[in-house]
């Protein structure tokens, strides 16, 4: 198969998935299965596409004179896409269950809407300039929107609200204005290796430039735009599994990553120093989201704040503009899903499984669902980044790049936030295995969720530690 | 012959200035209309004058449309004092005019 | 106002003078001041007068109110499609020199056809004015009868509707 | 007859509104009208291809009367661009125009109706074809008169149609007799009516006072006409009392009309090199947009009847078109056109949509299509599609324009006014959002009235939203033309 | 001064223009306002037809004589044509002045805008 | 001393005696008692003004057409001129207005006018 | 300098006039005055040669006007709710006349024979009534041919005021209440 | 139909009268004019004895000469009055008229009102009286005296 098959398999999958969805609404099992199915042969694609060489740009058609929409299989992009690839078949058998498990209603639409989320993050990923990223970021909120509200309650509304409303202002105010800001100065949007705006602007601006992006990407969580992720809590856990592992945020982050790569190019940005200050904010976001997570006893609650700190690493990557650094970022994109879906397909399973959601009230409660909370502990050391898991690594390179910029203090951050999470994420370890319990579960005998939950999660966590040991695959290079 | 001409001009807008006086003052509407009657008079003779004033005497027809005018206005007021409208008033249905 | 014999009697032999007046000044507009759209609303005058003397109705009588139309219509028609004309006799739109023999007739026809155009919309729109606005009053009367007429036809209709059923069932 | 279709575009529904009138029947009145605008469309779909091809300016004497003597029509990139958006919207809404004027208007008005319909087309399209300045004007005044007719036709509904229909007619006269001063000006100046000429002999005495004023008297009638902030009062209740119908005509078409007018005489008659324009006019007009864009989206939000919020919206977008214009430049130029072009398909789409709910229930507050989603959910996706498009939601028509708005600001440093413009149109997704959200995510009230939808209700709209996203993908045409519509006026490269 | 007598007509007119224009947009009664409109559009006609005037000239109705000078006759067929087109203006605004009484009672600006604004407010009520 | 300077002549004193006519009508029409008295200054402006004037322009016609109309000018105002004072006049007493000091042989009129 | 006068008089006179009709309140009386406002332009339009003009404007203005105003005036309220002066509008009126009056201060003096508007195209005009058409009113040929499209369209006006004003008067779109209100 | 054919005679001359440009078409037109004109007319129903009151209308140029005196004799007096309005002594009287026509009364009617001091106030065809208001005595006895109404009796004829 071309790359360009692979590319409008990627793409064209998750939509045939949705149209097959609506098409299959009166059969649930056949519209679930065929789901999983593509799911599958997606994630394969998108295997496969990662092991490609980089290909040539995919052009699709023109709307006018220099904006286009084509695709780019280069290596940040494909790693997206193999993250977002590999972990929805992953999430669609979990979905499966959930729903069931929780007795959620309007299945099909939850369906539909899930699979036109993958597309879109799909054509994030290989976007292969600004305008085409910017459209499928725009088809990302919108379609992600009915998933937030799904249970339509007055509080999921206002939720959605709060979601559409930071996600879409902060790209139609700042990213687009970025955008079209580029294609005044440089005549192009399109994504090139080492960056296009050199040259065509007064460094000066260049720290504003990079602002109205850095905020614009709503997604990206970074404070003070953050507030719609711990928001939008309130949708089903499918969906927050959705948003932190395998969708928005990472499209989010992705995005920042790609613009300071291939727009910015991260020389250029070292050379200005015009990223220093997003340096000092990623930090600022870092620890403040971690001190906020630890006040959070709800579990998804402390799991958003976590993912904002998280975030935090990529956008710092991004801002240490350095190979290594940005490298470092690419790679937590991918250790921070595997580790952080497994964390999110935790907290589902336990409330479908025993309807609990506060922390407090899972003391013991890993030794009723000992597999649940194995999967647990396994995620959370990896984001900790404990060897040997995958998040170990990506630590390890933000360090060094943060050496390499001679950012010192960002070392100290690092640390400081390592051990926050241990302490906010090892609670819920330390509560379940060792705590007595205090819940009034009637028996202590093993009561787990169902199995297509459970395996996800497995699944999910054997990925991280299977990353510790195949980092030789995800290391990029940048250049530079 | 023009200084003639320009005297009477003179004196119609003399006569037309005493006559919007009168407008003005009234005291009762008829008066107005009254007023305004010799007012569109006086217009009449002053274009004609003027006509002849300016040397193109054949402009007359506007003279004559004035006249016209004057009194299908005059008509027009006193029916609308009268009825109140300048339709059918009163007992009058449709249909059943005389 | 016939009640007041003198102004019946000089609106009388006033009235056909002014329509004659009209239509010299509607034809004369090559010579002098006016042309159509002045002797159009001469011509309305006319009817104006005859109106408020006499009644509107005696006003429709003369001119009803379908003829009018057509006039209004009419004179706009005869306008556009003189011009029209000089587009089938190959000419641009409003071109009057196909229209004659030479330029110049053509012109006069043209000006001539055009002109009278004017001053049949416009008496017949002056005239449907001012029968619109001082009818305002009896066309208000008529409209509230005709509904009332149609409810009590709906009424009769539902009603017959009805008992037809009614009668049906039985 | 090719060479006559300058005219002919003009002169079938001016010459077909007499005949309508004239038709005992309603559906004849209505299927000439069909007719006409249909013919008009094609008409000026061939013109538009024709210019495209050649790129030549068509010049049609009338009367077989030279330029500065007599009257001719143009046809040149812009007004060839402009007409088909006319005629095309005039063509679709009156095929939506059957079924809501026979739900809104009593049946023994309808050929009067359909003739003043015509006539308000016509004298649309004539301002847009025409030469001449004062031809302009007479125009004008056909489509505002049948215009204040058709807005006071809401009355059988919604009596607040007829102060409404006053207003505007004050408004909209006062908006004229300024155009005539300034036009008076100009030609004690000139000697001329016609614009090309106007322009080669304004160069001599442009930098007179008097020309200055010409320009301020004509820019303001312009700005009354086209409902610029603060002059946009006498819109809203016109738009929204209106008879269904008309609204959707009025709202896609007629401010358009005065934009194109203030454009091919602010641009096309004094020139951009005009003294005082580039400063003093042009950031009056950037200023006014902008607050027109925020004025005219904060209303919108606040307002609970769907054909006032969208026509306070249109307050709104006419900023977004003075902004484009008040760039001075040929990009600025270009996005008013686009904008233009795609805000009347947009308005169109919404019209016809919320006119489809509101023959059936008389009042399209947000109360009536409470969970109407599923109930006419073809009749909501056109609204939502609609709304997205004004917020400028990427592969709409929106999206177009507005990259090329901001990009017209970028170009000429404008960065603030571009941010404001972003703020402005990012807030349009909170109107939007709210019926989004009343309509698709709430459950229908017990006991509200059903509505169906059936294709004489929903094609007409989903002409237009087929439309507006076909224009956000495939802009490419459109934006060429609004180029070449730009160079008419401002030289210069792309 | 000097140019004021040369322009002396046009001052006047743009006097008088003035007051219609006040009218217009002062005075709240609606038949009022198309009196107003009427004056001011008449001035701006008076405008017009200054212009057309020529120092000596006559009406530009030909007399056969070359020597005569005339009036630009542009100007007349302009205000002809606006003439005409106030008096349409004129019988709408007219007509819908009666049609806003007959349903509200009142052709007062402000009264209107109250009964308006009591009944959107009813209306917003019931929403 | 020909004959068209006697016609100049008598046209010239006509005039001059018509505007004089002219301004004591309108003088009339300001200065006397009541709206009945005024129609009478009206009268003047009517008749003995309009006459004159028309008779002295009548003779410094240039030719038969503006002659003829000087002619039907005058015939217009004498038909129109009287009835229009004649329709006002009576439009005053239907609507009740009496005329000032004035000895009548007849009662007031039956009430009319407005409603 | 003769014309000074006359010009000077008529225009105070109509000053005088539109002063007094928007000073009453008595709407009878102001449309009264407006048809005499109407009927001095029209004599003014005599003294400054535009024969047609003065024609047109004496038959609508003072006629046609006048009397659809009195039939409006038969329906309405005959009086006008007092009202204070108003400073905006005063002022914006003001302004605008101000900016007119500035403008024409630069324009050509009044009647001045070497303005360009008497030697732009209105020669041709004069030229061609004589020459090509043949009609001594040169007005009617502008009218009628040379600027002919026009006319066709002031006619298409005319005939819109006709549908517009029996669609709103004499239409049937009205609402019941309406109709209980005038027969009470 | 004769009223129509005097009626079309009689605008066909007033057409001629006011024209001055005798060509082929204009003189067709006048006819056409003269004879639409009528046709209106009689639609409207003015064409009828008191709308074409022939008899009066062809004798009316023998009192001309007459009235043109009587009028100036008025005006005459007028003028005094308003030199010195304390002198109008107004007064109402009753004129009785004796003529047999509508028109003929009207043309009493309008010739007191032509005349100054005199005003035609109201006219009454049952009773065949004139209501004339008279700015002072003199003016009111001059109306009752029979001098002028003879002599628009005499205009009806027979
Ligand atoms: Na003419
Ligand atoms: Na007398």
């Amino acid at each position: 198969m071309a790359a360009d098959t692979l590319i409008l398999a990627l793409l064209g999958l998750p939509l045939l998935a949705s149209a097959l969805v609506l098409v299959l609404r009166d059969k649930p099992n056949l519209r679930d299965g065929q789901a999983l199915l593509i799911g599958l042969i997606t994630a394969a694609c998108a295997i496969e596409l990662y092991g490609r060489p980089a290909g040539d740009t995919l052009f699709i058609l023109s709307l006018a004179d220099g904006l286009d929409i084509s695709f780019t299989p280069e290596p940040l992009g494909k790693l997206f896409a193999l993250v977002a690839g590999v972990l929805w078949p992953v999430a669609t058998l979990y979905t499966v269950g959930y729903m069931r498990g929780a007795g959620e209603q309007n299945h099909t639409r939850f369906m539909f809407f899930y699979a036109i989320a993958i597309h879109a993050a799909m054509g994030i990923a290989l976007s292969g300039n600004l305008l085409t990223l910017f459209v499928f970021y725009e088809i990302l909120t919108f379609s992600t929107y009915p998933l937030v509200t799904h249970k339509g309650t007055p509080e999921a509304m206002r939720a959605g609200r709060i979601y559409l409303g930071i996600l879409v202002a902060s790209s139609v105010i700042l990213l687009l204005f970025g955008v079209i800001g580029i294609w005044v100065l440089t005549g192009t949007l399109d994504f090139a290796a080492g960056g296009i705006l050199a040259g065509h602007i007064d460094p000066f601006y260049v720290p504003l430039l990079l602002a109205l992006f850095a905020f614009g990407i709503g997604k990206a969580a970074l404070m003070p735009l953050h507030r719609w992720l711990p928001a939008a809590m309130v949708a089903p856990t499918p969906v927050s599994a959705l948003l932190h592992a395998v969708a928005v945020v990472k499209a989010g982050v992705f995005t920042v990553l790609k613009v300071a790569v291939y727009v910015f190019g991260i020389d250029f940005l070292r050379e200005t120093g015009s990223s220093d200050w997003l340096v000092w904010l990623a930090s600022f976001s870092i620890l403040a989201a971690s001190i906020v997570a630890m006040s959070k006893t709800n579990l998804k609650a402390r799991l958003a704040y976590s993912t904002i700190s998280q975030l935090g690493y990529i956008v710092l990557g991004a801002a240490l503009a350095t190979s290594l650094a940005a490298s470092g970022a690419a790679l937590h994109i991918a250790a921070h899903a595997a580790g952080k879906i497994t964390l999110f397909f935790c907290a589902g399973a336990i409330y479908v499984a025993h309807h609990l959601t506060d922390i407090k009230q899972m003391n013991g409660l890993g030794r009723v669902m000992p597999v649940t909370f194995t999967a647990f502990a396994l995620g959370a050391l990896s984001i900790i980044g404990v060897p040997p898991l995958a998040g170990a690594w990506s630590k390890i390179m933000l360090m060094g790049g943060a050496l390499d910029n001679g950012h010192l203090l960002v070392l100290a951050v690092l640390m400081i936030s390592s051990l926050l999470n241990l302490v906010y994420l090892g609670e819920i370890v330390l509560r379940g295995f060792f705590a007595k319990p205090s819940h009034g579960l009637k028996s202590e005998a093993v009561q787990e969720a169902p199995l297509t939950m459970v395996l996800p999660l497995c699944l999910t966590a054997l990925m991280s530690l299977a990353l510790f040991f195949a980092i030789d695959m995800f290391i990029l290079d940048f250049g530079g | 012959m023009e200084t003639v001409f320009a005297i009477t001009l003179i004196a119609l807008g003399i006569a037309a200035t005493l006559a919007i006086i009168r407008a003005t003052i009234g005291p009762t509407s008829f008066d107005r209309v009254l007023a305004v009657n010799t007012i569109g008079s006086i217009a009449v003779l002053l274009i004609a004058v003027y006509g002849f004033f300016d040397g193109r005497p054949e402009f007359l027809d506007i003279a004559l449309l004035y006249a016209l005018i004057n009194f299908i206005g005059t008509i027009a007021i006193l029916k609308f004092f009268r009825f109140g409208t300048l339709g059918d008033h009163g007992l009058h249905e449709e249909g059943d005019e005389q | 106002m016939h009640d007041d014999v003198v102004i019946r009697v000089i609106a009388k032999v006033m009235i056909p003078a002014v329509m004659l007046f009209a239509l010299y000044v509607q034809f004369h507009g090559d010579y002098g001041p006016g042309g159509g759209f002045q002797a159009g609303v001469v011509f309305a005058a006319a009817f104006v007068l005859n109106a408020m003397i006499f009644g509107l109705n005696r006003g429709r009588h003369a001119w009803p109110a379908r003829l009018n139309l057509l006039a209004i219509c009419g004179g706009v028609l005869l306008y556009g499609l003189t011009g029209v004309a000089s587009m089938l006799l190959g000419a641009n739109y409003l071109d009057y020199d196909v229209l004659g023999a030479t330029t110049q007739s053509g012109q006069h026809i043209g000006i001539l056809l055009v002109e009278f155009g004017v001053g049949l919309t416009v008496a017949s729109v002056m005239v449907a004015l001012f029968f619109t606005f001082a009818g305002r009053l009896t066309h208000i009367r008529l409209m509230a009868k005709m509904q009332a007429h149609e409810e009590a036809d709906q009424r009769k209709t539902k009603r017959k509707a009805r008992s037809t059923k009614k009668r049906a069932r039985k | 007859m090719m060479q006559h279709l300058p005219i002919l575009q003009v002169l079938l529904p001016l010459l077909g509104a007499p005949l309508a009138a004239l038709l005992r029947h309603r559906d004849m009145a209505w299927g000439l009208a069909l007719l006409l605008t249909g013919a008009a469309f094609l008409i000026s779909i061939i013109l538009f291809s024709q210019q495209q091809m050649t790129g030549e300016t068509l010049v049609y004497d009338l009367g077989g009367w030279p330029a500065p003597i007599g009257i001719v029509y143009v046809i040149d990139a812009a007004s060839a661009l402009v007409l088909p958006v006319i005629s095309g919207i005039a063509f679709v809404a009156t095929i939506a125009a059957r079924r809501l004027v026979e739900a809104e208007i009593d049946a023994r008005d309808h050929a009067l109706f359909y003739a003043a319909w015509l006539l308000t087309i016509a004298g649309m399209l004539g301002q847009v074809t025409t030469g001449d300045a004062f031809n302009i004007f007479v125009f004008l005044e056909i489509s505002s008169l049948s215009a204040y007719a058709l807005v006071a036709m809401g009355a059988g509904r919604d009596r607040r149609a007829l102060p409404a229909a006053f207003n505007y007619l004050i408004l909209g006269t006062v908006g004229a007799t300024f155009y005539v001063i300034g036009l008076g000006l100009l030609y004690m100046l000139t000697g001329t009516l016609n614009l090309v000429d106007l322009s080669d002999r304004l160069a001599d005495v442009q930098s007179t006072r008097a020309a200055f004023t010409a320009l301020a008297f004509i820019a303001l009638g312009l700005f009354l006409k086209m409902a610029l902030f603060p002059l946009h009062f006498w819109l809203v209740p016109a738009y929204a009392h209106a008879p269904s119908a008309v609204s959707a005509l009025m709202a896609a078409t007629a401010t358009k009309v005065s934009v194109y007018v203030l454009i091919r005489l602010v641009f096309g008659v004094f020139g951009i090199d005009f003294p005082g324009l580039a400063d003093a006019v042009g950031l009056l007009v950037l200023t006014l947009g902008i607050a027109g864009a925020f004025v005219g989206t904060l209303a919108a939000i606040l307002e609970t009847d769907l054909k006032k919020l969208f026509a306070q919206s249109s307050i709104a977008q006419l900023g977004y078109m003075a902004i484009g214009i008040g760039a001075m430049s040929a990009t600025g130029l270009a996005a008013a056109f686009i904008h233009l072009f795609n805000h009347a398909l947009m308005k169109g789409a919404l019209f016809l949509a919320i006119g489809a709910i509101a023959a059936q229930v008389g009042r399209a507050g947000m109360g009536t299509i409470q969970g109407a989603g599923r109930q006419i959910p073809l009749t909501m996706t056109a609204i939502l599609v609609g709304g997205l498009a004004l917020i400028g939601v990427p592969l709409t028509a929106g999206f177009i324009s507005k990259l090329y708005l901001v990009r017209a600001l970028l170009e000429q440093d404008f960065w603030l006014l571009a941010a404001l413009t972003f703020i402005s149109s990012a807030l349009a997704l909170a109107y939007v959002w709210k019926i989004i959200e009343t309509a698709w995510l709430k459950e229908r009230p017990k006991g509200a009235p059903v509505l169906v939808e059936t294709p004489v209700h929903y094609v007409p709209a989903w002409l237009m939203v087929i439309a507006t996203i076909g224009f956000g993908i495939f802009a490419s045409p459109l934006v060429d033309a609004a180029y070449a519509a730009a160079h008419v006026f401002i030289g210069g490269a792309r | 001064m000097s140019n004021l007598i040369a322009h002396w007509n046009y001052f006047l007119v743009i006097a008088l223009m003035m007051i219609g224009f006040y009218a217009v947009i002062a005075r709240g009664n609606m038949v009022k306002k198309m009196v107003g409109l009427s004056i001011f559009q008449t001035s701006v006609f008076m405008l017009y037809i200054s212009m057309g005037k020529v120092a000596n000239g006559t009406a530009p109705i030909l007399t056969g004589d070359t020597t005569t000078l005339y009036a630009n006759p542009l100007p007349h067929v302009l205000i002809l044509t606006a003439i005409v087109v106030g008096v349409a203006t004129t019988a709408v605004g007219y007509a819908l002045i009666i049609r806003v009484y007959e349903s509200y009672g009142t052709i007062e600006d402000d009264e209107l805008i109250k009964i308006i604004e009591t009944e959107e407010n009813a209306e917003a009520g019931d929403a | 001393m020909s004959v068209s300077v006697l016609i100049d002549i008598i046209g010239m004193v006509s005039l001059c005696v018509g505007s004089l006519a002219v301004i004591f009508g309108a003088l009339g029409l300001l200065r006397l008692g009541d709206v009945y008295q005024r129609m009478h200054g009206t009268g003047i402006v009517d008749t003995g003004g309009a006459g004159l004037i028309l008779f002295g322009l009548l003779m410094v016609s240039p030719d038969w057409t503006v002659t003829v109309r000087l002619i039907l000018i005058g015939f217009i105002l004498v038909m129109t001129g009287p009835t229009a004072t004649h329709a006002i006049a009576r439009a005053v007493r239907v609507s009740g207005e009496e005329p000032d000091n004035v000895k009548t042989g007849r009662k007031k009129a039956a009430k009319g006018g407005r409603k | 300098m003769s014309g000074f006068f006359v010009n000077a008089a008529l225009i105070s006179l109509l000053t005088l006039i539109a002063f007094l009709a928007i000073r009453l309140h008595r709407l009878f009386a102001v449309v009264m005055l407006s048809g005499a406002f109407s009927l001095v332009a029209a004599t003014l339009f005599v003294v400054l040669d535009a024969v047609d003009v003065a024609f047109t404007e004496a038959a609508v203005g003072a006629g046609i006007s006048t009397i659809l105003a009195l039939a409006t005036l038969s329906l309405v309220p005959a009086n006008e709710k007092p009202h204070d002066f108003a400073f905006v509008p005063a002022f914006l009126a003001f302004a605008t006349a101000a900016m007119l009056a500035v403008a024409v201060a630069d324009l050509p003096a009044f009647g001045d024979v070497n303005a360009p508007i008497h030697n732009h195209v209105a020669p041709d005009y004069l030229k061609g009534s004589a020459e090509d058409i043949a009609i001594p009113n040169v007005v009617t040929s502008v009218l009628a041919s040379y600027r002919g499209f026009d006319t066709l369209g002031e006619t298409v006006v005319v005939f819109t005021a006709a549908i517009a004003v029996l669609l709103v008067l004499g239409g049937w779109t009205r609402r019941k209440e309406d109709g209980e209100d005038d027969n009470a | 139909m004769r009223q129509i054919a005097i009626s079309t005679a009689l605008l066909y001359v007033l057409w001629l009268l006011l024209s001055g440009h005798y060509t082929g078409l204009l003189l067709t037109l006048g006819f056409l004019s003269a004879l639409g004109a009528s046709l209106i007319a009689a639609r409207m129903g003015v064409l009828d004895e008191e709308g074409l009151p022939m008899a009066i209308l062809l004798r009316l140029p023998k009192v001309t000469l007459w009235l043109i005196w009587e009028i100036l004799k008025s005006n005459w007096g007028v003028v005094k009055v308003i030199l010195n309005p304390q002198s109008a002594k107004p007064q109402m009287v009753s004129v009785k008229a004796s003529q047999k026509t509508v028109a003929g009364l009207v043309t009493h009617a309008n010739f007191i009102t032509l005349t100054p001091g005199t005003v035609s106030v109201d006219v009454d065809e049952k009773k065949n009286t004139i209501l004339v208001h008279g700015l002072t005595d003199e003016f009111a006895q001059g109306c009752l005296e029979p001098d002028m109404d003879k002599k628009v009796s005499g205009l009806e004829g027979k």
